[in-house]
Order: structure tokens, then C-alpha cells, then sequence
């Protein structure tokens, strides 16, 4: 009963996204070439990858909302050790630590000062577009032209087989995220916790560790995010990740991960940010104004949802 | 009253209300300010607006409970900005505008570029460029924005003379990474494209990654001539770029500020060059 | 004799209660100590502090011989404590394999959770404790009852030394609490200890060795079961005479109130029957068997699919709880942490949140002099244990909540009462008030529908007697004709003519 | 002892207020002139509005992210009214009503709907942001200069005994919820809901009805912060109300009230609001870069809820 739910479940949002497909490649036939697909999902890592971390949160039934300006930071980060010359992979390996690192500090105000995650990744948020700010004095950061700066491009613009690398991370983060989730303990522990808080300390598991756990992830991926946005930008923006902490939500909402914690599923925070990514490309393609895609986007939005929602 | 009183160490203050410190056009308006401050021995305040008007507003009144001697602003939008200069007013705090001008209130003198006039600029090398005829794509800034609409007008006006047609507008908000997406999405919708006028630097840089990436052959068109974007041009990987000279508008402000604080006579409009910067 | 546990002098203070005052309580190896006491006496409190969920405030625990303190529940199981506590505590969204061994799944070299291993050792568990359910089934979907029987397998799962079970058999029918106690046998044959706190005396002298007697959150006494009777056990705990558990009352029936007709929904089908004015019409039936349902179809608060409900014989449309309280039909939960009270508000405010209209004047003003005066009076009628009507409802102890959310409902002044387990979790002496109350009602006119799982409950205080078996009613018999027997027999679908 | 305890706690946020005001008029004496305290209010104002309204949904255990493009698009149709010569008391009534009419629907989706409040209000969020700026075309709407749109500024910009009116609206809203939450059967209600939705249906309660109340409110002190935004600066702005959902929150969070549902205080609102009108205003006197303004925000707002946090 409870898996061919979930399956049902699963295949509506795939059925609602395939159908969706359909009606705009016959609005515009250049939407289902394979050029515009590999553009969507270039696309979409970004928010997806984001996205992915915020499943992790919102399982738990906490939020983050200092992504965005965690993805600045570190990106700023990035481009100025790989415009100092540093090693591309070194200069990789220490964004992401950061970002876990600010991350793991969501985490322990939330458990060990007890504030509400709204709120404390609100103040991170804050505070670390602040940081970006000072760090960058509000002008973009080039990465430089050098041999190193090349390489590191590639993360963002490079291609293996004809595909271009940030689709090969994303699946990656996917592929990690699900084992997670399903196989292990900590994934496991995620659900507990966001289903019942109380139940779970009960049965003698550390809540706390588990939300130093997931907030250290979605730093992590954020950080992650902020490499592949300055790779493709071979430059780093201060106001880069303004407002992608309500996409990334969004995402998860709308692959139904219920914001209440305890249920959902990272395949469906996929799907939702896939939405979100073709509904923004095919806005475009078809050349709708961009006033028009606000209100587009806010129906669609709101029709998902009430489709997904879950019978009462 | 409370207008022209100095400073309790006897310096100056003039305070500087910016739209933002999150665009790189802007900190450095805000640095040509603070240099030249700096220089002629006065105290400059700065407070960022956020892009929000009635942030704009509590700033000025912030500025005036300090007692400043004059206020430079560079308004976030220029029919928003009128309540805050009359607030000024009322105190008898001289106001001058920068970049952006206000279509109420009193203000001593206006110090900017003409965006209209930057736009035609654009507008022109393009037509040129194409030989009268092609398809051209149009990056937009913030919707609402003064310069996002100056800019496009002109460029418009410029273009309507000619045989060359605006196959898409999009807006991509002044930012790069919006830029790139917008511009990406446009390539796949778009089989002919010839150029691109984005309205400012920020959008045409992201356009660009857009454009090299697919391999095909756009002229790039941007405003500002930030660091990045006139690099670009010189390496010829963009056409053109509109400068402005925000540094000299900054600066231009604060040295008019300081006459008007000794009682000289300023010009009620100070234009500040521009220029085309081509390869 | 030897003692696996002893607690000395335990104080516990809550601001501005003092739940324990120096208490002594211990536990032999390898028996059954009964804990007692009147709600509130402090008997969740004291094993709280055994299973480190609260810490004491002063007092010394031995366990083993050695002096231990436990800061956390992962302590207390790692040396071989467990405890069922009082409310369910299980993730609802897990499945009942998850539950049973959240924080302890076996794992694979690969850190991956044993899948197999995880059902293999909760079907185990599950035949162990005679319950036919499949361990992938998630916990939503389960009864309350079928909850608390996979709470008792988690606790069994750790294979502790001593298992604390704070009231088990509350949400049990007589089944499961026969399954349980062939399990605790089995237990204490294998050494283990338990502690045992239930209201229901009759399980007591079933089960249990020794029993040791609170009251006020003070220690009373100890006593092997062999050398005290039931009467003088409830003095011990009450502090006084107590006897004539059920005062049922003879009466003759008045005019029909209300007729129920044929009333089906996915849970309950084709059920039909009347209820008089000063009736009480208990409800049997087996775990599951629809009861609660029946209750809030009627109630409004669960869509009836057919069948009509009529009031002094006119058709009623009820389509939500507000409908059916503006006719005189209330509903007490039978769950007062999930459904029944706001837990964060205070006495006075969940005692008059149904009633509210009556305490409101123009826009709404709600007239507190009023709405304070009800609410002492309800205090007072039913003895609720509290500081003052304005301490926080979950900061009393689970009979007290029980009482308070009983009283939400009479101060609707309902016409119909229907009570789901209205003394689950109650002690002697507050059964007994609200017993006198039900009757007091039952005086005054109103008819009541008391939903039980105590044959006893049932017998004791119905005027007839309603049987459901699956979802279906499978027979009405008159209290005179009732017998325990005949009870179980249409429970289990057994109809005779 | 509930009471003593709720007592402490405001008495606690009021201490920290006070002592923040001191440091600060020590460090720059202007900071505690008539002029700028009167200044402080008048500029909190707009925000203390929004927040007191989402007090009410936040009570219920809702979000509303939709106040800021509410706040935008009444904000426009007013301007518009006025400009076309409308009565100005008249434009102000009907401009309360669509507000209030945009958040009830936004109370309709949520309850009937079932769908959760934050991507319920997200989504009505983007819609009403895409509706401004198809209603205004991107630009701004001034109110023009005849004699009504001279009144309808008052609103924004006009004294009575030497107070700016906003100073009484806002007071007069804040006394108005005091009351409803404090006296009312729907003051009552919301915090049951807040606290046991289920128990609180159990009971005989319209939940729904609740949410069309809290959601209709919060539109509609929306348009209220709206018609004074508008009359403060003579002109509507189509990209108003950006990102003032955050600061409502993190005001009604400053101010105690759980984001949780069923407990909190609107007079711990307005503390909230106040903290953070007198951060911007005492950084701005204190000539803190703006940079540095987010860092300070950051830091002030996690230092509150952590001082303002309950024991566990
Ligand atoms: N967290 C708390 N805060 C304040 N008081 C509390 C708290 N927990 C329990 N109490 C008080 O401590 C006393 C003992 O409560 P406890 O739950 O231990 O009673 P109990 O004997 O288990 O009763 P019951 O039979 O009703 O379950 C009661 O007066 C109760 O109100
Ligand atoms: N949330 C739910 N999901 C799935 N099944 C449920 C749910 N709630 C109840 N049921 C099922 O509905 C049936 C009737 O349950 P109900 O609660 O009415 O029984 P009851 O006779 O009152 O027993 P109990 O002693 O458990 O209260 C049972 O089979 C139960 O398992
Ligand atoms: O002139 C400036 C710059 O071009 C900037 O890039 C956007 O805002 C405009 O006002
Ligand atoms: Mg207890
Ligand atoms: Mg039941």
C-alpha cells in the first residue's frame, strides 16, 4: 500500500512534467532538440544541486535559507585563491570545506542554541552576504586567464562525450543523495527526526549530530552550486544566489517533500526542479515578457501543487 | 536652522544615499566620491539604498538627523526620490542628484550621463555595424528601473529608423548569471541572431559566456565599461560598450557639494561624458 | 533479596511543582514491582528520571550496585534500561520495522541498513508478542493499540535488564493485555525485572510481585502483593475508603433523543440504533472494530457516505464537530495528546475552547470573569490536580489532561455526550468522579455514548450495550441480559440469536 | 507562574531594547533626539504594519511570503486611483479591500486548497509581483499633484500634533490586534489552531474560516503598509515590498512568537520591528558601511533570538 502510493505519486509528477513537455514542444518545436535538453539540464544543476541539500533540511523539517548567499561566498572564495593561482582542485577541495564549515554553523545554532531554523539561517544569510560583500567590495572577481583558471572553467563550461560536466555532477549529487536517504542510518535518522523530534531523542539517537549533518551538506552543496555558477561565469558575482534559496525550496515543494519534515523524496526534488528549469527555458523560448513569466510561473506553481497535494 | 552647520570636529559632512553597493557601476561612483572627499578635507556619509525607495527615504532622514551639509543622491528610481528630496527641502539641505535625476522636488544640480542619449549610442553602432538590417536581441535591466527604460528607449528609437527587428527582449535584471540563462535559452529559440545590446555590462558579460559557448558569431553590445567588459572589448570578444564615467560622477558630485557649502554659484546640470568604447 | 535497582530519596521540582519529594522505590531481580498512585502522584516522573529523560534535582540511583546517572535515553539503553513510556512516541511515517529498531539497525560492512536482518528479527519480535501485522506496514496506518504493541517490541528489542511500562494496557483490549502478560512471564524467567504502572487494580494483583504506592510525590509504601488486598491498595494510593467501583444507577429510560439510520462511510457500515433521553449506551468492540469511527461520523468530524442521524426525530445536517455541538452532540477524544487538547494553552483555555460562544459578547468579546468562574467550577466538580486553571495543560499528568479534556465538552452543556475511552488513564478515585458525573448527567437527562475497552467499564455503568465487529454492529444487549461472555463473543463476530 | 514566566520574557525583550538604545545614544547623541526617535518610528512604521499581520498568521503556525508584492501591487492601484482624481478616501478603502481579498485567497488555497502556506503565498507572491508589473509596465506610478492626491499623501507624510500620521495608524492597528488576539473568541481560536490544529477542529472550530481570517488580515495590513509606502513617497514603485516578507518574520520571531504556531505576543512585535528600525537607523548614524550593515544585522538578529530563546 504505502510503496505503490509513493509510486503513484512519483509517476503523477513524472506524468504532470512529461505531459507538460509535450505541450510546449508543440508550442515551440525547437524545445525537444537535444541541444535545448543538455541546455535545460546545464541549467537546472544549479538550482538542482541546491535543491538537493534543501531536501535534506526540509526532511528533517528545518529550512535553510542561507543558501544563496553561501553559494556568493564561496564562490568569491573560489575565484580569488584560482585567480592567485592557486591548484584548481585544491581550490575546489577548500570551497567546499568552507561551505560545509558555515554550513555545520546553521547547524549548531539550530541544535545548540535552539533557535529556530527560519531564523538562524536567515542571520546566516544575512551575515554572509554581508561577508561577500566586504570580501568582493561589491565588483566581480575574474578568475583570470590563466592555465589553472582554464581548468577550473571547465566545471562550469567544460564538456566530456558531448555532455557538459554539470549535468555529470548533478547526477552524481542525485546518485549520493538517494543512497542516503534510503540505505543508510543517517538518511534513515533524517526522516525520524523530521517526523517526530521527541521520538526520535527517545530512541537515543543524537538529533542534534544529524542536523550539524544536514546543514553541513546543504552548506557543502551550495558551495558546490557557487563553484559551477563561477566556472560557468569564469567570474564571480557579489549578488550571485539572490532569492535561489525560494527556487530551491520550491523545488523540493513541488517534487513533494512536505515542508513539515518526515516525508518525501530527493528523485521527486529532481523532478521539481526540472519543472522549474523548462518552465524558465520555454518562458524564454517562446519570448513571453518577462512580466507575463512571473504570473506564468506563480500559476504553474500553485497547479502543481494542488495537483500533488496529498488527499486529506 | 539645520542645514549648513559644520560637524562637531569641525569637518564637513556631506552624505552620499547610493541605490546600491551591489553593482560594481555603483562602488565605483561611490569610490570617485570618497577620493575626492577625501582630497578636499570633508566628511562623506555613505548609505545604500538597496534598490528600495522608501529605504531611500529613511536614509535621507537618517542623513539629516546627523546634520549634514549638503545630500548627493543617486535615486533608486527618479519619481520615488521626490518625497526624500522635499524632506531636504523642508530643512533647507541642498540636494544634488547623480546618474539618475528626480522628477520632483528642488535640486540644486543634476550630475549624470544621458542614458537616453547612451542608449541611441548603442542603437547606432549597431545599425552600423549590421548595415541597416538584421536581428538583434535585447537583455533588459531591472523592469522599473530609470536606466533600464532610458537606456532601452533610446536604443529603440535608434534602431526604428532601420530595417533591423527585435526578435527577443528579455529582462535578465543587470546580472550576469541571469544574463547567461536568459541569453542560453534565447540561442535555442533563436536560429538567426546578429547582436545583442544588453543594458548594462554585467548582462552583456553573461551573454557572452553564452554566445562563445555555442560557437556562433553575435556582436556583443554593453553600458558601463566596467574592468571586465572593456577587457573584453580590447581582446574583441565584445563589440562595444557605452562608458559611462561613474568615478568622475562621484567625484563631480562632492566637488560641486563642497562649492555650494562655500556659497559658489554650480551649473543646474553637469553632463558627464560619453563615450563608445570600441576595439 | 536481591535488587537489580534502588532509587533513594529521589526529588524532582518542576517550577513551581514539586513532583517528587525524596522517594525511595526498588526493584528485585527478576519480578514484577507495580508502581501506584493517583494521577499526578509522580510515578511518569520517577521512571523519566530511571530512563535519563528528566534529571533529578537531588537522590541517588543504584543500579547493579553501582551508583549511576543517566544524561540521556542512549544512556539508560546502553546499560540495559528500557521503557515503554505513557504517550506513544513512534515516527509515523516509518514503517514498524524502522520503529522498533530506530538508532539501532543493523548494518552491512558498506554502512548500508540490513534490510533483511531489519524484518527478519521484527517479525520475531512481532509472533513473540502474538501480533499478526506486517513489519513494512507504516505506523499511520495502524490502530492506537497496534502502536502501543510495537511500542512494547521496541522496548523488548534492546534486551534490557529492567523494562519500564508506563500504563501498557491503556489503549489494549483484553487480547493484547493477555498476549503481554505471557510475555512478561516469559520475561521474568529469563531474570529480567520489570516495573509495571497501570490503574486497572485487577491486572495489578495478575502480574505483579510487589507494588510500591505514591501519592502527592511522596513515597507511601511498599508491599508484596501476597500481603495486601485490593481495597486496602487503593487506600494506600487514595488515602481513604473507596469502594462500589461502578455506581451505576437504575433509571427509566425517557423519550427517544436520537436515532441513528443505516450510517456507512469507508470504515463503518449500515449502522443503525437510538439512544434515549438519561441513557448511557456503552460501546464494545474489539481494537479496530470501528468505534471511533462510528463516534466522529456521528460527530461530524469524519464524512458519513450514507444514512441519516435524527435529533428528537428530525433529520440533522451535520457536516462538521461545530454543527453537531450547535444540536447538543459533544465528543471526547479518546487520544488527548493528538486530537483531544491544545496541549500548549492553558486548563481554562482548552476547558472553554468548545464552549467559547457561550462566554462572547459583541465582536467577539469573550467575557473572562465568566469564562474563569466555569472553569474553577469544572475544577472543582471533577477534583482536576492543578497549580490553578491557568498552568499549561502539558505540564499535568495524563489523568488530570483526561479530566480537563472531559470538561471541554460538558461546558457545551451537549444534549448527546459521547465519551471515546473516557477513564483511559485514570486512577481509582478519579474513575469513580467521573462516574458520579456521568450520572449526575444521566439524571439531568442527557444520554451519553461511552465508547470502552473495559468489559468491566461497560458492564458497570451501561444501560444497554452496542457491540461492533468490523465496522459493523453485531448486536445490542440489554445490561440485563449482558455478560462478559456474550460481549466477546459478538466482538469477535460470533452473533447468536 | 504561565504568567510570571510571559511577563519575564517581555520584560527581557524590553530590557534588551532599552539597553541597545543606550549604548547607542552614547555612542552618537543625536540618537536619542525627538526628531530621530520620531523619525525611527515613522520609518518602522511600514514594517511593524506587514509584521503585525503576519503575527496573526504565524500564530496559526502559517507564513505569508506574499506581503511585499501585495504590499506592491495595492500599493499601484492606489497611486492609480488617486492619479485618476478618485476620492482619496475612497481609493483608500477600496485598495484595503483588494488587499484583504488577495490574502483571503490566499486563505482559501491554504485551507481548502490543503496546500502549505509557504509555497501557497510563494506562488501568490510571484503572481501579485508579475501582476504589478503588468498593471504598471514596469514604471513606477506617481500619484500626481492635485488637490486629493495632496490628502492621500498626508497618509504618508502628514503630521497632527507634530506626530507623522503613520505613528497613529500604526499604533491604532497594534491596539486593535492586541485586542482581537487578546480579548476576541478569533484571538482564542488562533492560537488554538497554532497549537493542535486537529484538537482544534475537534472542537468544533472552523479551522478554515480561521485561515481566511489570518490570510485576509495579513493582506490587508499589507495594502495598509502599501497606502502609506505610496503616500510616503507620492509614487508607487513596481519592485516595492522586495524581500519585506523576511523583515516581517524576523520581527514577529524577534518578538518571541514561535514560528511553530500558537505562542507569541504582537507587543512582541513591535519590539521585533522596533529592534530593527533602530539597527538601520543608529548604523546609518554611526556611519557603518553598508557592508558592514549586513554583517552587523546578521550578528544582532542571532544574538537576539539567542538571549530571547526559551529554556528548553
Ligand atoms: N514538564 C513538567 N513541568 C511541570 N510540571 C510537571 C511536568 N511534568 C510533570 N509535572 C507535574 O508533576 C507531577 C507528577 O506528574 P507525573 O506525570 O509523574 O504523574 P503520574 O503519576 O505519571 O500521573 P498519571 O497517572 O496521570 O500518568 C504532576 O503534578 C504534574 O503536573
Ligand atoms: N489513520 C488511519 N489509517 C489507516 N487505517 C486507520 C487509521 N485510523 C484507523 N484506521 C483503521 O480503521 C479501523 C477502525 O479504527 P477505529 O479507531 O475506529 O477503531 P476502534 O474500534 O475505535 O479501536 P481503537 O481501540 O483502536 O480505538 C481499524 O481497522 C483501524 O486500523
Ligand atoms: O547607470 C547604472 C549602471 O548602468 C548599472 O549597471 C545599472 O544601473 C544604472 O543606473
Ligand atoms: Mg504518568
Ligand atoms: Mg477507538
Amino acid at each position: 500500500m504505502n510503496m505503490n502510493l509513493s509510486k503513484v505519486m512519483k509517476y503523477k509528477s513524472i506524468i504532470g512534467l512529461v505531459l507538460f513537455s509535450i505541450i510546449i514542444s508543440i508550442l515551440n518545436p525547437r524545445f525537444l532538440t537535444v541541444g535545448n535538453i543538455l541546455n535545460i539540464l546545464r541549467q537546472t544543476s544549479i538550482n538542482s544541486i541546491i535543491a538537493a541539500g534543501m531536501t535534506f533540511v526540509i526532511l528533517t523539517g528545518g529550512i535553510d535559507l542561507s543558501v544563496g548567499s553561501i553559494l556568493a561566498l564561496t564562490g568569491a572564495y573560489a575565484a580569488s585563491m584560482v585567480s592567485a593561482g592557486l591548484n584548481p582542485f585544491l581550490a575546489v577541495i577548500i570551497t567546499l570545506v568552507i561551505g560545509a564549515v558555515i554550513g555545520i554553523l546553521n547547524g549548531v545554532i539550530i541544535s545548540k542554541g535552539k533557535v529556530q531554523p527560519f531564523i538562524a539561517t536567515l542571520a546566516i544569510m544575512t551575515f554572509a552576504r554581508g561577508a561577500t560583500l566586504v570580501f568582493t567590495n561589491g565588483k566581480p572577481i575574474s578568475i583570470g586567464y590563466e592555465k589553472n583558471a582554464e581548468i577550473f572553467s571547465k566545471l562550469g563550461s567544460g564538456y566530456f562525450l558531448q555532455i557538459p560536466i554539470p549535468i555529470y555532477i548533478m547526477i552524481l549529487v542525485f546518485a549520493l543523495g538517494y543512497y542516503i536517504l534510503k540505505y543508510t542510518r543517517l538518511g534513515r535518522y533524517i526522516y525520524a527526526l523530521g517526523g517526530n523530534e521527541e521520538a526520535t531523542k527517545l530512541s537515543g539517537i543524537s538529533t542534534d549530530n544529524i542536523k550539524l549533518y544536514v546543514y553541513g551538506i546543504s552548506g557543502l552543496l551550495s558551495a558546490l552550486a557557487g563553484i559551477i555558477i563561477t566556472a560557468r561565469l569564469s567570474s564571480a558575482q557579489p549578488t550571485a544566489g539572490t532569492g535561489y534559496e525560494l527556487d530551491a525550496i520550491a523545488a523540493v515543494v513541488l517534487g513533494g517533500t512536505s515542508l513539515a519534515g518526515g516525508v518525501g523524496s530527493i528523485l521527486g526534488t529532481i523532478i521539481g526542479a526540472l519543472i522549474i528549469g523548462i518552465l524558465n527555458n520555454a518562458l524564454n523560448l517562446m519570448d513571453v515578457s518577462s512580466y507575463y513569466q512571473f504570473l506564468a510561473k506563480g500559476l504553474v506553481i500553485l497547479v502543481a501543487v494542488l495537483l500533488d497535494r496529498k488527499q486529506k | 536652522g539645520c542645514g549648513a552647520k559644520p560637524a562637531e570636529d569641525g569637518k564637513e559632512k556631506i552624505g552620499l544615499v547610493v541605490s546600491t553597493l551591489n553593482n560594481p557601476f555603483f562602488v565605483t561612483l561611490k569610490e570617485g566620491a570618497e577620493a575626492k572627499a577625501k582630497e578636499l578635507g570633508v566628511e562623506l556619509i555613505v548609505l545604500d539604498s538597496q534598490n528600495d525607495p522608501a529605504k531611500e527615504l529613511a536614509n535621507v532622514e537618517d542623513l539629516l538627523t546627523q546634520g549634514v551639509s549638503v545630500i548627493l543622491i543617486n535615486p533608486t528610481d527618479s519619481d520615488a526620490v521626490g518625497n526624500a528630496i522635499k524632506r531636504a527641502n523642508e530643512k533647507n539641505v541642498p540636494v544634488i542628484t547623480l546618474d539618475r535625476g528626480a522628477n520632483s522636488g528642488e535640486v540644486v544640480t543634476h550630475v549624470a550621463s544621458d542614458n537616453v542619449a547612451g542608449g541611441t549610442m548603442a542603437g547606432e553602432f549597431i545599425v552600423e555595424k549590421l548595415g541597416g538590417k538584421g536581428k538583434v536581441v535585447e537583455l533588459e535591466g531591472i523592469a522599473g528601473t530609470s536606466a533600464a527604460r532610458d537606456r532601452g528607449k533610446g536604443f529603440n528609437d535608434a534602431i526604428s529608423k532601420s530595417d533591423i527587428e527585435v526578435v527577443a527582449r528579455q529582462v535578465a535584471d543587470f546580472d550576469r548569471t541571469k544574463g547567461l540563462n536568459v541569453m542560453e535559452n534565447i540561442l535555442q529559440a533563436q536560429p538567426e541572431i546578429d547582436a545583442v545590446f544588453a543594458h548594462n555590462d554585467e548582462m552583456a558579460l553573461g551573454a557572452l559566456k553564452a554566445i562563445e559557448a555555442s560557437g556562433r558569431n553575435i556582436i556583443v553590445v554593453g553600458f558601463d565599461a566596467t574592468d571586465d567588459a572593456v577587457k573584453a572589448v580590447k581582446e574583441g570578444k565584445m563589440a562595444a560598450t557605452v562608458a559611462q564615467q561613474p568615478s568622475l560622477i562621484g567625484s563631480l558630485g562632492v566637488e560641486n557639494a563642497v562649492k555650494i557649502i562655500k556659497g559658489e554659484k554650480v551649473a543646474d546640470f553637469i553632463p558627464v561624458e560619453l563615450k563608445l568604447i570600441t576595439k | 533479596m536481591n535488587y537489580i535497582l534502588e532509587m533513594k530519596e529521589i526529588t524532582k521540582s518542576f517550577p513551581g511543582v514539586l513532583a517528587l519529594d525524596k522517594v525511595n522505590f526498588r526493584v528485585p531481580k527478576g519480578k514484577v514491582m507495580a508502581l501506584l498512585g493517583e494521577n499526578g502522584a509522580g510515578k511518569s516522573t520517577l521512571m523519566k528520571i530511571l530512563s535519563g529523560v528528566y534529571q533529578k534535582t537531588s537522590g541517588k540511583i543504584y543500579f547493579k550496585g553501582r551508583e549511576v546517572n543517566f544524561n540521556s535515553p542512549r544512556e539508560a539503553q546502553n546499560s540495559g534500561i528500557a521503557i515503554i513510556h505513557q504517550e506513544l512516541n513512534l515516527i509515523p511515517e516509518l514503517t514498524i520495522a524502522e520503529n522498533i529498531f530506530l538508532g539501532r539497525e543493523p548494518i552491512n560492512i558498506l554502512r548500508k541498513i540490513d534490510k533483511k536482518q531489519l524484518y527478519k528479527r521484527a517479525v520475531e519480535l512481532l509472533e513473540f508478542l502474538g501480533v499478526k501485522e506486517n513489519p513494512q506496514k507504516k505506523i499511520s496506518e495502524l490502530s492506537i493499540g497496534k502502536q502501543q504493541m510495537v511500542e512494547i517490541a521496541k522496548a523488548l528489542s534492546l534486551d534490557a535488564e529492567i523494562i519500564i511500562m508506563d500504563e501498557p494496557t491503556d489503549a489494549l483490549t483484553d487480547k493484547e493485555t493477555v498476549n503481554l502478560f505471557k510475555v512478561i512471564n516469559t520475561l521474568k524467567t529469563e531474570g529480567k525485572s520489570i516495573v509495571y504502572i497501570s490503574h486497572r487494580m485487577k491486572e495489578i494483583f495478575e502480574i505483579c510481585d510487589y507494588v510500591t504506592v505514591l501519592r502527592d510525590g511522596k513515597f507511601i509504601g511498599e508491599k508484596s502483593i501476597e500481603e495486601i488486598n485490593e481495597d486496602d491498595l487503593i487506600e494506600m494510593m487514595v488515602g481513604r475508603k473507596l469502594t462500589e467501583q461502578y455506581p451505576r444507577i437504575e433509571i427509566n429510560l425517557g423519550k427517544k433523543v436520537l436515532e441513528v439510520k443505516n450510517l456507512s462511510n469507508e470504515l463503518i457500515s449500515d449502522i443503525s440504533f437510538d439512544l434515549y433521553e438519561g441513557e448511557i449506551l456503552g460501546v464494545a468492540g474489539l481494537m479496530g472494530s470501528g468505534r471511533t469511527e462510528l463516534a466522529r461520523t456521528i460527530y461530524g468530524a469524519i464524512k458519513a457516505r450514507e444514512g441519516e442521524i435524527l435529533l428528537d426525530g428530525k433529520k440533522l445536517n451535520i457536516k462538521s464537530p461545530s454543527d453537531a455541538i450547535k444540536y447538543g452532540i459533544a465528543y471526547v477524544s479518546e487520544d488527548r495528546k493528538g486530537d483531544g487538547l491544545v496541549l500548549g494553552m492553558t486548563v481554562k483555555e482548552n476547558m472553554s475552547l468548545s464552549a467559547l460562544n457561550k462566554f462572547t459578547g459583541l465582536f467577539g468579546y469573550i467575557n473572562k470573569s465568566k469564562e474563569i468562574k466555569s472553569s474553577k467550577e469544572y475544577v472543582e466538580k471533577i477534583s482536576i490536580k492543578t497549580p490553578s486553571i491557568n498552568q499549561t495543560v502539558k505540564n499535568l499528568s495524563g489523568g488530570n489532561q483526561q479530566k480537563v479534556s472531559i470538561s471541554k465538552s460538558l461546558m457545551t452543556k451537549p444534549r448527546v455526550l459521547i465519551l471515546d475511552e473516557p477513564t483511559r488513564g485514570v486512577d481509582v478515585g478519579a474513575k469513580k468522579e467521573i462516574y458520579d458525573l456521568m450520572n449526575e448527567f444521566k439524571k439531568q437527562g442527557m444520554s451519553i455514548i461511552m465508547i470502552s475497552s473495559e468489559i468491566p467499564e461497560i458492564l458497570g455503568m451501561s444501560d444497554r450495550i452496542l457491540i461492533m465487529h468490523e465496522g459493523r454492529l453485531s448486536g445490542i444487549l440489554n445490561i440485563k441480559d449482558a455478560t462478559q461472555e456474550k460481549i466477546m463473543k459478538l466482538a469477535v463476530g460470533i452473533k447468536e440469536a
